[in-house]
Parts: C-alpha cells; structure tokens; sequence
C-alpha cells in the first residue's frame, strides 16, 4: 500500500462524516478526483479482499468507512455502539412529501398529510434531516423545507438520484385503478 | 376503561384521516374510483365519534376530512347533470386519498433504506478534531487592484444620495398563527383586539387579521362578528354532528 | 482472517469507547480473555504487516483501533482550510484609504466607506499589510493606522513618496472634509 492509500485510509478512519473526493484530494497537491477514487476503489478491493468487517460506502456525495451489514447482530450487544434512534411514521411520511416535493412549504406538507405538521417539522429540523431552504409567494412568504446531507447520511442515499422514483413504488390502489381504466 | 378499548390502540395507529379512510376502503375491498360514499361517511364518522369517546387528542385532525365526507354525500343526494368524470364531487377526494397512498409508500421505501442503512456502524470514536486553522496562502494582490478599489470607492462616493428607506421588521402570518392558536389553546374563544393590542401597530393588525382568515380557511378557526364595528371574536371550531 | 477476528474488528471499529478483553469475549461463547488477546495479537499483527493506517491500541484498561501516530501531519494538514489568495474589494478599498490617508484611525475608514472596518483591518493585519503607527488625538486615543515595510514590499515601491499620486483620492478626501463638517 503506497503513502497516498494510507494517508486516504487515515482520513476516511478519522472522520466522523462522509468527505467527498474533492476534500480527500486535499490530502496531496498531486491528487485530483479521479486519483482519489482510483484509490479508494483499490481500498475496496483490499479490505473485501482480506475480509475486513469494514468497507469504503458511497453516501450523501462522499466516502465513509462504515462496517458491513452481517455484523449488525454482533454489534448489538454493545452498548458501547451508537445507535441511531428510527423514525416514526409521520417523521417518515413527511420526510417523502420533503424529499419528493422540495422545496415544499408547511401548508402543502399539511394537505397532503391531512394532519397538523408543526411538531414533525420541529423534529426533523432538530434531527437535521430538514432545513428551510428559502421562502414561497403568497400569503406571509411561507417557509419553504428541504432535505439536507444528513437526510442522505440517515438513508444511505448517495445522492438525492437514488430516491427510487415514482413508477417504482408499488401503490396498490393506484395500479388496481390503471388496471381497470385499461379494462374499461 | 377506555385505556382497555382494543379499538383505542387501533386508533392511535392511523396516521391521520387519510389514513384512516383509505384503510376502510381497502380493508373493504372498494374500489377507489366508486367509492360508496354513505357507506364510508357512516364508518368514518363511527370511528371520530369512538376517537371522541376515547378522548384522544387527535380526534380533531379528523373532523374536517369528516365534514367533506359530509358535504360530498349531500351533493351525491341532489345530482346535478353529470356529463364529465370531473363533475363527480368525488373526483378531489380521490385525487387526495391517491397522493397520500403514493407518499405513504415512499415512507414504507424510506424505512426500508433507513432499516438497511442501520445494519451500518460508523467509526464508534472519532478522535476530536483541532479547531481548524487558517493556513495563509501566498498573496496575489497587484496594485493595479488597489488602485481599481480606490476608483469604484470614489465613484461610489460622487453619486447621490440613495433615497434612505425606512426598514421596518418583518411581521409574519405564520408567527401570528402560532400566537392565534396558543391563544385558543385554554379557551374557546378570543377577542381579535386582544390579539392586536400588544403591538397596535397598522402591521400587527393586517397580519393577524390575515392569520385569522388562513386559519377560517383551514377551518381551525371561526370567525364571527355580530354587527359591523362589533367585536370581532376568533373562536374555536365547534365539533360538528351530521 | 477467521471470523472471531471478523467480529472483534467490527466491535473496536464502532464502539465508542475502549473495551477490556472480558468485554470483547462476549462476542463469543468460546472466547475468554486470553483468547480475546490472541486474537487482538493477530490483527495487530496482520495491520503491521499491511502497513494499514490504523492499529490496535491498549487504553485505559482496553482496547481502541485508532489512526497511527505518523498520520497526525497528514490528519492536520486536513483540517486546515487555505485562505484565499486575493483581497476583498473590501480589504482592498480599506488598504488604499490606509496607504493614503496614513496615519488613519478605523473611525475615519469607516466613516468613508460607510460600513464597519473592524474585520476588514484584521484581515489587513494578519497579512502584515498595515500596521498600528500611534494613537490620535480626542475621545479614547483612537488606534491610528499605517502601511508595513511589508506592504511596500509586496507591491514593490522603495518608499510611501513611490506611491502614484491619485485623483481619485481627491474625491475620497472631499467626503472626508463633508463628513468632518457633519461631525463638527
């Protein structure tokens, strides 16, 4: 393994965030982009090689070293392990009508829920998952939210590209409905 | 007693009155783009009506889904001429109810991938990290620039006087919304001027007055009024029976 | 690498604090203490060999994997941000105030250009391009500032008599004259 392997693999260990290839070639005046995804695809290729418990995951536009799934059980019994708390149902549900529809203001959020969504909104600021990310027209300027990089981060989404799109989400009611509109 | 109601936890479950609905029309098997509508009012409303009962709080959230079941079952009773699918007064309802579904999906993907992405562990201890320091590059400043900064300065200075406008700071109708709803949390109704009179400017008075009528809309508050130039009262929503 | 080792690795990767050998053993019915240290031995070990950036270290009482001391450079010079090579316009309108008007207090500059010096004139000092020459007159001695040796050198002029005469200045010192009008 040559310096620039393991003066990225320090990094990577050191971090507590994903860093995109952009930061990492901070690392040396001689990297760019490209060298420092050569690099880490060949990190990959050693640690899956060897049998590490960890590998190199592409998140929210960066690197991260995270350990691999099958040790999840193992992990567990540690409560020594951070654990990242879940969210509820309607942290879910509003969190899709956020990342589908951004930037989408309160009152939108609302219509689509049909519920107050004051304290989920507040939640998901405090947890930033969501972030106001301008203002709208109309009646008081409303805020209007956004996801951030630590919505990618919770989900493991590298990119907001990797929210599964609309016609790959099975909606039951929905596709009965296409399939008789055909039928009739 | 009403803690031991199956029914209660049954309740909690739903996420909100659109949830709700579209759990009575699939648990039924209905089709979504004929929904018998008395049928359903009938069972939605048995069910706010436990939700009361049972004093959970939320039962509110579900009255206003209630009162345009209500209103389309009436306009279903008295026809007009339907030419058009549009012309259904059951057309946005169902519109809504497909939206919800859709997201309520997108929800199910967003927990898988958070349920996926869980099974992860990140570096336990990351070492902290020094402040971060500020490494001073080499300058590339010429004098020519300074000389460019002096220029737009002085031009800067030749010209007239801006127009001095006067700031004044923003008052927003979700902030009065807030104040309106705090206001009605531990009574059923208050006066608009009491909500005017902390600030009494022009500005408070327009902006909570446009509050008022955003929550009117939205039917999370009334309004009423009994002569012109009475007192104007901001109540809250009375639970309506059909 | 078996999967004892597997498992230990994963459990010093994520956990947040250093693990004695009997809390590692609960990964395994099989492991007791000095199994543990055997197998801690043979990551140490292998790491060495690989000339990995991070090792096994023993800390309070436990076990940590963390970065290797040589990688501190490299881990520091991370988290440095460079500053930028160019001037405000800005730090560059203040500079020229300065280079003409010298000995100038901030309250004049900031009369002149309108907005407040203070972090502008840090910027300027923290290049070494102007510099406190004395202390003026009236209410609280005010600091009086002046170009640096520096200054002069950066933009290659053998003394403050090379500066080019201006008429900008003129228009600049006009302001200067209303301004002290106003005040007086």
């Amino acid at each position: 393994m040559n310096l620039l392997e393991r003066g990225i693999e320090a990094v990577l260990f050191a971090s507590d965030a994903p860093l995109s290839a952009g930061e990492l070639a901070r690392i040396d005046e001689s990297l760019d982009e490209d060298g420092v995804e050569r690099v880490i695809a060949g990190l990959q290729d050693e640690y899956r090689r060897r049998g590490r418990a960890f590998d190199v995951y592409e998140i929210a536009g960066g690197f991260q070293l995270l350990t691999r799934p099958e040790f999840a059980p193992v992990l567990e019994r540690f409560d020594t392990i951070p654990v990242t708390n879940r969210l509820s149902s309607a942290a879910l549900e509003t969190l899709a009508i956020i990342a589908y529809r951004q930037p989408v203001g309160r009152a939108e959020i609302e219509q689509v829920r049909g519920v107050g969504a004051g304290s989920v909104l507040k939640t998901l600021s405090d947890r930033e998952l969501v972030d106001v990310v301008g203002r709208g027209e109309g009646l008081g300027r409303p805020l209007l939210y956004g996801t951030t990089p630590r919505f990618l981060e919770h989900f493991g989404f590298r990119s907001l590209a990797d929210l599964p799109r609309n016609d790959e989400m099975t909606v039951v009611l929905a596709e009965r409905a296409a399939g008789e509109q055909d039928g009739g | 007693m009403s803690g031991a109601d199956p029914f209660a936890v049954e309740l909690e479950r739903f996420q909100g009155p659109l949830d709700l609905l579209l759990h009575l029309i699939r648990k039924q098997d209905i089709d979504i783009f004929d929904i018998p509508i008395a049928t359903v009012t009938r069972q939605f409303l048995d069910a706010v009506e436990r939700m009361q009962r049972l004093e959970l709080d939320r039962a509110g959230e579900f009255l206003e889904l209630a009162a345009t079941l209500v209103r389309i079952k009436a306009q279903m009773l008295f026809p007009g001429p339907v030419e058009h699918e549009a012309d259904d007064p059951r057309a946005e309802l169902v519109r809504r109810l497909l939206e919800y579904e859709h997201f309520r999906e997108a929800a199910r993907v967003l927990e898988r991938a958070e349920r996926e992405r869980a099974r992860h562990s990140a570096r336990g201890y990351t070492p902290p990290r020094p402040a971060l320091r500020a490494a001073v590059a080499p300058l590339h400043t010429e004098w020519d620039e300074v000389e460019q900064a002096l220029a737009s300065l002085a031009a800067r200075l030749s010209e007239p006087e801006p127009e001095y406008r006067v700031r004044t700071p923003e008052v927003r109708v979700e902030e009065k919304i807030e104040l309106i709803l705090a206001a009605l949390a531990d009574r059923r109704r208050v006066e608009f001027s009491a909500l005017v009179s902390p600030w009494g400017t022009r500005m408070h008075a327009v902006t909570s007055l446009l509050a008022c009528l955003e929550l009117a809309k939205r039917h999370l508050v009334r309004v009423r009024q009994s002569a012109p130039f009475a007192a104007l009262w901001v109540m809250r929503p009375a639970p309506e029976r059909p």
